[in-house]
């Protein structure tokens, strides 16, 4: 029989104002098996471990029951407070009187009785607990980070600054990401290039960082501190080791007509390509949809033209296995193809162009070396129309867009009127927005000086429709403050498109076993608090896979994500869940029944010899559990038919034990 | 004459650690109330809930039993939900068959951001139960005296 | 048939094909064989028996004999080869170990149907043509076999074997339209008090006697949960309503997506309830949410309760009032 | 002698279930018979047996004992024992009636079983002689006679109605409460019908069983016989051969935590079974061989034994129909006695 002890928290009012505190200690003092019971104004305080502890060492406890807020809160709180006066810390049980009654009940009759209800559960448990002890795991000292965009770039480095390796996997040809194709960053409007050219270049110079580009994460076995995962390197039919980036290929190449992902499809490339001057690893990849040899097997010019014979169109996708302790997604976003709005005419119009198109179109290494011409007859525009919040900040019965704030167009939009306006001063830009939104270092500022210094019309109102007629875009709009409809006549409209988590972070995120929520962003472990986690142990998040933000915020979620993780991997072992599944094998049958519900691969099987009935013995092949690998869930305890397999914690006799007590009349 | 006692019925809640009874906590603190009736029983995973606990609550005399978990595709453990929720079909309509009232159990996914969602399922739940009335098909009289 | 199936067994020994055969022992009055092993030619010549009457499925016998080592022969029906398919798939049995003589199988005949029908006195059966001659105390009588046919083999899903070694007689085609599930839908298309008032009416003669458990070739616990005292669940007896249903439900639900619906546990029930209804109300609810399974016909086949969809049905979905 | 004409049938029923609870063998819904309480349009069965014994009338499947309830960390032990009621099992065929003779020679001796004596006092039985006896039985092995069935009041279904002749004190008690309806009956209808049944009896392929090498002290002999191996080779170790038996009497007292307290109940149990006298140490017979001779050994050599010679069986056959694999007493005879090879 346990000696058990029941300390009821008032939590201050938040308990005591709702539930009779006294009457539930003078019940379940009653309780057999209870041998102490009292209540305490703040149980988790100081003096409240303090009363627990001494009651622990006065009356001999072998179990505790603290009736207070959730164990999520103070669980762990708890435990450790017994641990130090020791006490096993899994013979202490949490019964939720606060979450669970006092916050939700006002009528104190019933409150009280729930309360007792509930102690008496948990008291129940604890009767059948059994101390348990956590063991260790060794932690792979190596990060993954997924998607090498500045994100992951800043990830990487701060990882691999610490001294740990780091590898980065990423989908496109070179790592980079959104930001290389970006012209001018606000607020500062430095070049983006510069700035992270130069941190791309630290990763491909980095001993400790390893780049896998153009591969994918195929899959994600294990746990924290030991994940195996398997990275496709996509055939590139290029050997990275021998290629130089000469770019000799590139140039060689017949086929001209493939369209340039990397300038927004605004020009062509070739079907062998390096994505852009600065890509890491420069290094030529062919493009098999398009490539002449890979289609008729005739050609092979570019492999004529390789110095270094790195051409290799019998190239066949690998699949590379590594270990890593902790994984990082940076998996960014895109924004949002516009083609849905038929009303703002992207689909059909070709001077209607989203702002990432605009940026290429800008951009020095653009389609058209950097001056601004409208993609229909490449003539400079005299109008130019900016269309805010599209597909952002929609209803939630809208389905054609987002139900979020893309945090980051208003700002970019300021950028591309005011660098219009700079740059060709006869040109007239009017912005149409919902909302000006710029909180931010220097931001607002920014935004005034479009409006004041460059003339920018700001115009809070909503564009109805754009049609083309005879090369000129008829834009209808209505001007909100004043309530008149405008007609304004453009040469070029610009959609601010929303902000959309990569197509690839759902399967990432099943992969990974970390949740995500409807937008298909990665949910943080605490919105507040652990805003750089994911409740998966061991899985952090970087950038825009977590929500919108610009550069410095990605970078800054970049660097404490990186501290997350090497926080992790600075330790040697980790302590394992004690609460995993055991299986018992006198009674276990060996049928397999909960190695196919596993998801970790955690039991594995062994003919052992048993003594049969009257001195004889039998071989029987009987389940084992891999308890550094089992992470607790308990789908085998259900699969297992005989019993045999039970869950260390969280045993069928520990939960029946609280549904009789919660059943009980 | 016998005074007539208001029907209370007994609720049983598996909430799993992650998604439900997070939820369940987040139903307390933004204070969204639900019936007394109900009491949750934290598990991992519904993948572990046994349909013996189900059976067992009803021996023991509860009136239903809710099962909640992570939203597919959002277990924590990757599957467990996805087992659970093969189980549980298959339990349930066995109930049926037996003639066991359908309403008495049932499977809801409610992830840790969800308190009203938590709150506003238990509300029904209970209301259910309590229209239902006392378990009675799956009753066992010895812990009933 | 039989003479045949002697003939070999007897050749399968001499030659340490096998050191045992497991097969029909005959009895007192030709309804009531026992399985049992079988040794030299002298055992086999002197008892073995296959007939109408070899009812027993022996495939679970073979967990036991697994362990005893040696080389075993066994002779399986049809539907005993599913049984027999997933007890390897279980990891039960040793393949190695089994010698498989798949018997051809046109349906067992039930004595209850010939004493339901007023024959007693019996003293032995034979079988001629289509029909079997029912010697009594009282003289002869002839029925023919179609109307002695035992309830499972009504509705017979397979006369198909899934795995032997040799086959003696013809191995038949899985059956399309069984009509197994006929009764099963009844009980869906009645009303949930109807459904509640036919199962207790059936389920409160059950005096567990565990008959059905333990021919079961699924369940093949090394203790059952019901036996072991540490379960929290253990009963010995069906005290009440309560622990009958638990009992059955537990037990279905345990073998369901294993169970090969090869209708031991009715068979042997004596109070003659129709357990297989519950294991085949899980197997239609399996092919109907999850896509056409049978225990038993592919050892490597990943059981329903041990995969999933993503879009599974949603619990809420399925079962309800149909009525 | 009494007589009763077969259409009055009903009316001496409800004469007797007027101060009494009247059970009788009726159809279930799968054409099998079992004792249910008599009321008015109840319909007698014809099957020559019910599928379960009459033994569950004195000594059911499960029953409660005591309860303790608790309350914090207090107890209190409740006697739940209730006034019993009067009954009439009507109908016991005469192997069924040979058995209640075996239970109580345990159970009615010291240390007497309250709550069976309880029954027995309180029931009265009316047994009915087999007309037409099956292949399956046995009694005669066991010097029952079918067609003499033993009880407080025998019956016998004659050309000239329903013959009842009262054996006890409590037969003489039953008939006289339903004087009205009868009226004096030939011995010679009697000794027709009996006539009848013996000459089915002796046809009967059992009947020539032989007991010779089994019964009283043959433990030795019998004990080490290695076909014991073979007999109990397709045992499932199911209970059914147990819980049909008129015979065996084996329970397990088991706890029953409500939650609130304990139920102490018994149920049959089967010897069977693997958990059968199991013990704090282990268990003393450890495999189905051992559990198989047990049972047998029970029936044919120390029952026999301890009670002057007589056997633990009344030869009803309900092990013979029900046994899933079809092994049984007589296969076990045949092998193993002496006259039987």
């Amino acid at each position: 029989m346990q000696r058990i002890g029941v300390f009821i928290c008032h939590c201050g009012t938040n308990i005591a104002a709702t539930v009779d505190v006294k009457a539930v200690a003078e019940a379940l003092g009653r309780e057999p098996g209870v041998v102490f019971s009292t209540d305490y104004q703040y149980m988790c305080s100081e003096s409240g471990q303090t009363l627990m502890r001494d009651a622990i060492r006065e009356h001999k406890l072998t179990g505790v029951v603290v009736c207070s807020c959730s164990p999520r809160m103070h669980e762990a709180t708890f435990r450790k407070a017994a641990e130090k006066e020791g006490l096993n810390p899994y013979m202490v049980e949490i019964a939720n009187i606060r979450e669970q009654v006092s916050w939700i009940h006002k009528d104190i009759a019933e409150a009280t009785e729930k309360a007792i209800i509930l102690g008496r559960a948990a008291i129940a448990k604890v009767h059948l607990n059994k101390p348990l002890t956590a063991g260790e795991s060794p932690v792979t000292k190596r990060a993954l980070v997924i998607g090498g965009g500045i994100a992951g770039i800043q990830t990487a480095l701060d990882i691999a600054e610490a001294g740990f390796e780091v590898d980065i996997v990423e989908k496109e040809p070179t790592i980079g990401g959104k930001m290389a194709q970006i012209d001018k960053t606000f607020p500062t409007l430095d070049c983006a290039a510069c700035i992270l050219t130069p941190k791309m270049v630290d990763v491909a110079q980095n001993e400790k960082i390893r780049i896998f580009s153009y591969s994918e994460v195929e899959s994600v076995k294990g746990f924290v501190g030991n994940f195996k995962v398997a990275i496709r390197k996509k055939a590139r039919y290029v050997d990275e080791e021998k290629c130089t980036g000469c770019g000799i290929c590139t140039e060689k190449c017949p086929q001209k007509k493939v369209p340039n992902a990397f300038n927004m499809g605004l020009d062509t490339r070739r079907a062998i390509y390096i994505p852009f001057a600065q890509a890491v690893p420069k290094v030529a990849t062919i493009d098999a949809n398009y490539c002449t040899m890979m289609k008729t097997g005739k050609c092979g010019i570019c492999q004529k033209f390789c110095g270094v014979g790195a051409i290799d169109y019998t190239q066949k996708d690998q699949i590379v296995e590594r270990e890593y302790g902790a994984i990082v997604a940076a998996t960014g976003f895109n924004p949002m193809k516009p083609t849905q709005y038929d009303e703002l005419g992207y689909a059909t119009c070709e001077d209607v162009v989203t702002s990432l198109e605009l940026e290429r179109l800008m951009n020095a290494a653009g389609p058209t070396a950097g001056t601004l011409l409208r993609p229909s007859d490449k003539k400079h525009p005299h109008t130019v129309v900016f269309v805010q919040c599209v597909g952002s900040r929609c209803d939630a019965e809208n389905e054609k867009g987002k139900p979020y704030c893309s945090k980051i167009c208003c700002m970019y939009t300021a950028k591309h009127a005011m660098l219009i306006r700079e740059k060709y001063p006869d040109t007239e830009v009017y912005v149409f927005y919902i909302d000006v939104r710029t909180p931010g270092k220097n931001f607002d500022e920014f935004y005034r000086r479009a409006v004041e210094q460059y003339g920018v019309h700001y115009i809070k109102g909503q564009v109805g429709k754009v049609v083309e007629e005879n090369g000129t875009l008829k834009v209808q709009a209505s001007d909100l403050l004043s309530g008149e409809q405008l007609h304004i006549d453009a040469d070029l409209v610009v959609l601010a498109t929303a902000v959309e988590p990569d197509k690839s972070a759902r399967s990432i995120a099943t992969m990974l076993t970390a949740s995500m929520d409807t937008n298909d962003f990665f949910t943080e472990a605490h919105a507040k608090l652990r805003p750089v986690e994911s409740p998966t142990a061991g899985i952090f998040l970087s950038g825009v896979c977590q929500g919108p933000k610009d550069i410095p915020e990605t970078v800054s979620q970049a660097s404490a994500a990186a501290a997350k993780v090497i926080g992790l991997l600075a330790k040697d072992k980790l302590t394992c869940n004690p609460c995993v599944a055991e299986s018992d094998e006198m009674l276990c049958n060996g049928c397999s029944s909960c190695e196919k519900v596993c998801p970790y691969g955690a039991i594995t099987y062994a003919d052992k010899e048993f003594r049969g009935p009257n001195r004889t013995t039998l071989i029987r092949r009987v389940a084992s559990v891999n308890a550094a690998v089992c992470q607790g869930c308990g789908a085998c305890t259900v699969a297992c038919p005989s019993g045999a397999m039970d869950l260390k914690g969280f045993s069928n006799r520990q939960i029946m034990a609280e549904v009789d007590a919660i059943c009980k009349m | 004459m016998q005074d007539v006692k208001e029907f209370r019925p007994k609720i049983v809640a598996f909430c799993c650690n992650w998604c439900s009874y997070a939820g369940a906590d987040l139903a307390g603190s933004s204070r969204l109330s639900y019936p007394a009736d109900v009491k949750i029983i934290r598990v991992p995973c519904s993948c572990r809930v046994n349909p013996l606990f189900i059976l067992r609550a009803f021996q023991r005399g509860a009136d239903g039993v809710i099962m909640a978990g992570c939203h597919p595709g959002d277990c924590h453990y990757t599957s467990g939900n996805y087992f659970a929720r093969r189980r549980m079909t298959l339990l349930f309509s066995m109930l049926d068959y037996l003639g066991i009232e359908r309403e008495r159990t049932r499977v809801e996914w409610i992830s840790a951001a969800e308190g009203a969602k938590f709150s506003k399922t238990m509300n029904e739940f209970a209301a259910t139960i309590a229209a239902l009335g006392e378990n009675k098909r799956l009753e066992d009289l010895r812990c009933k005296n | 048939m039989q003479e045949l199936m002697k003939k070999r067994a007897i050749e399968l020994l001499a030659d340490g094909t096998c050191d045992r055969v497991l097969g029909w022992e005959k009895g007192d009055f030709a309804y009531d064989q026992t399985p049992a092993l079988f040794h030299t030619a002298e055992e086999l010549r002197a008892s073995f028996v296959y007939n109408g009457f070899s009812a027993a499925n022996l495939s679970k016998y073979l967990v036991k004999e697994c362990r005893a080592g040696g080389k075993i022969a066994v002779f399986l029906k049809p539907c005993d080869t599913y049984s027999f398919n997933q007890l390897l798939a279980e990891h039960r049995i040793k393949r190695e170990m089994i010698y498989v003589i798949g018997v051809a199988c046109d349906g067992k005949a039930d004595v209850e149907k010939l004493k339901d029908a007023g024959i007693d006195g019996i003293t032995d059966i034979r079988e001629e043509g289509e029909c079997y001659v029912v010697s009594t105390i009282y003289g002869d009588k002839t029925v023919k076999k179609a109307e002695a046919l035992a309830e499972r083999c009504l509705n017979c899903k397979s006369r198909k074997h899934m795995a032997y070694d040799e086959l003696i007689g013809e191995s038949g085609e899985v059956v399309p339209n069984s009509g197994r599930f006929d009764m099963v839908e009844q009980l869906e298309a009645m009303t949930p008090d109807e459904r509640y008032e036919f199962w207790r009416g059936e389920l409160s003669r059950c005096i567990r006697c565990n008959a059905c458990r333990n021919v079961c070739p699924a369940c093949t616990c090394e203790q059952c949960i019901f036996d072991n005292p540490k379960s929290g669940v253990a009963q010995k007896a069906a005290v009440n309503s309560f622990e009958e249903n638990m009992f059955h439900i537990i037990r279905a639900f345990h073998v369901a997506g294993r169970c090969t619906d090869c209708g031991e546990c009715s068979r042997v029930c004596p109070e003659h309830i129709p357990l297989h209804l519950l294991n085949r109300k899980f197997i239609k609810d399996v092919n109907s949410f999850y896509g056409e399974y049978q225990a038993g016909e592919d050892p490597a086949a990943r059981p329903p309760l041990g995969r999933y969809e993503k879009n599974d049905i949603e619990p809420g979905e399925a079962g309800g009032n149909r009525a | 002698m009494k007589r009763l004409s077969f259409a009055r049938l009903n009316e001496f029923f409800a004469a007797i279930a007027a101060s009494n609870a009247l059970y009788l063998p009726v159809d279930n819904s799968k054409g099998k018979a079992e004792y249910k309480k008599w009321q008015e349009g109840t319909e007698m069965s014809r099957q020559l047996n019910t599928l379960r014994s009459a033994k569950d009338f004195f000594f059911p499947q499960t029953e409660n004992l005591m309860e303790f309830k608790m309350d914090g960390k207090s107890v209190e032990v409740i006697d739940t024992r209730r006034e019993a009621e009067d009954f009439v099992i009507f109908g016991v065929r005469a192997c069924d009636a040979a058995s209640f003779k075996i239970l109580d020679s345990v159970y009615l001796v010291d240390p007497v079983d309250s709550y069976y004596k309880t029954r027995r006092e309180h029931g009265v039985v009316v047994t009915l002689a087999c007309a037409r006896p099956a292949e399956t039985c046995f009694c005669k092995v066991f010097g029952i006679d079918a067609a003499d069935p033993a009880g407080d009041v025998t019956a016998w279904e004659t050309d000239e109605g329903l013959m009842l002749r009262a054996n006890t004190e409590k037969g003489e008690k039953l008939l006289s409460l339903t004087a009205a309806l009868l009226e004096e009956g030939d011995e010679r209808a009697v000794e027709a019908a009996q006539e009848k049944t013996r000459e089915i009896i002796e046809k009967l392929p059992l009947s020539s069983l032989s007991t010779e090498g089994l019964g009283a002290g043959k433990t030795a002999e019998l004990f080490d016989r290695p076909e014991w191996k073979a007999l109990s080779e397709a045992c499932l170790g199911c209970g059914t051969c147990t819980f049909v038996c008129p015979t065996c009497q084996c329970y397990d007292v088991r706890d029953f935590d409500t939650g609130n307290g304990i139920k102490r109940f018994r149920c049959w149990d089967s010897c069977m079974y693997s958990d059968f006298t199991l013990m704090a140490h282990g268990n003393s017979r450890n495999s189905q061989v051992e559990r198989f001779r047990q049972r047998f050994m029970h029936k044919l050599v120390y029952y026999p034994d301890r009670s002057g010679g007589t056997f633990g069986c009344v030869g009803c056959g309900r092990c013979l129909s029900r046994c899933p694999i079809s092994m049984n007493i007589v296969k076990v005879m045949k092998t193993l006695g002496g006259k039987n090879k």
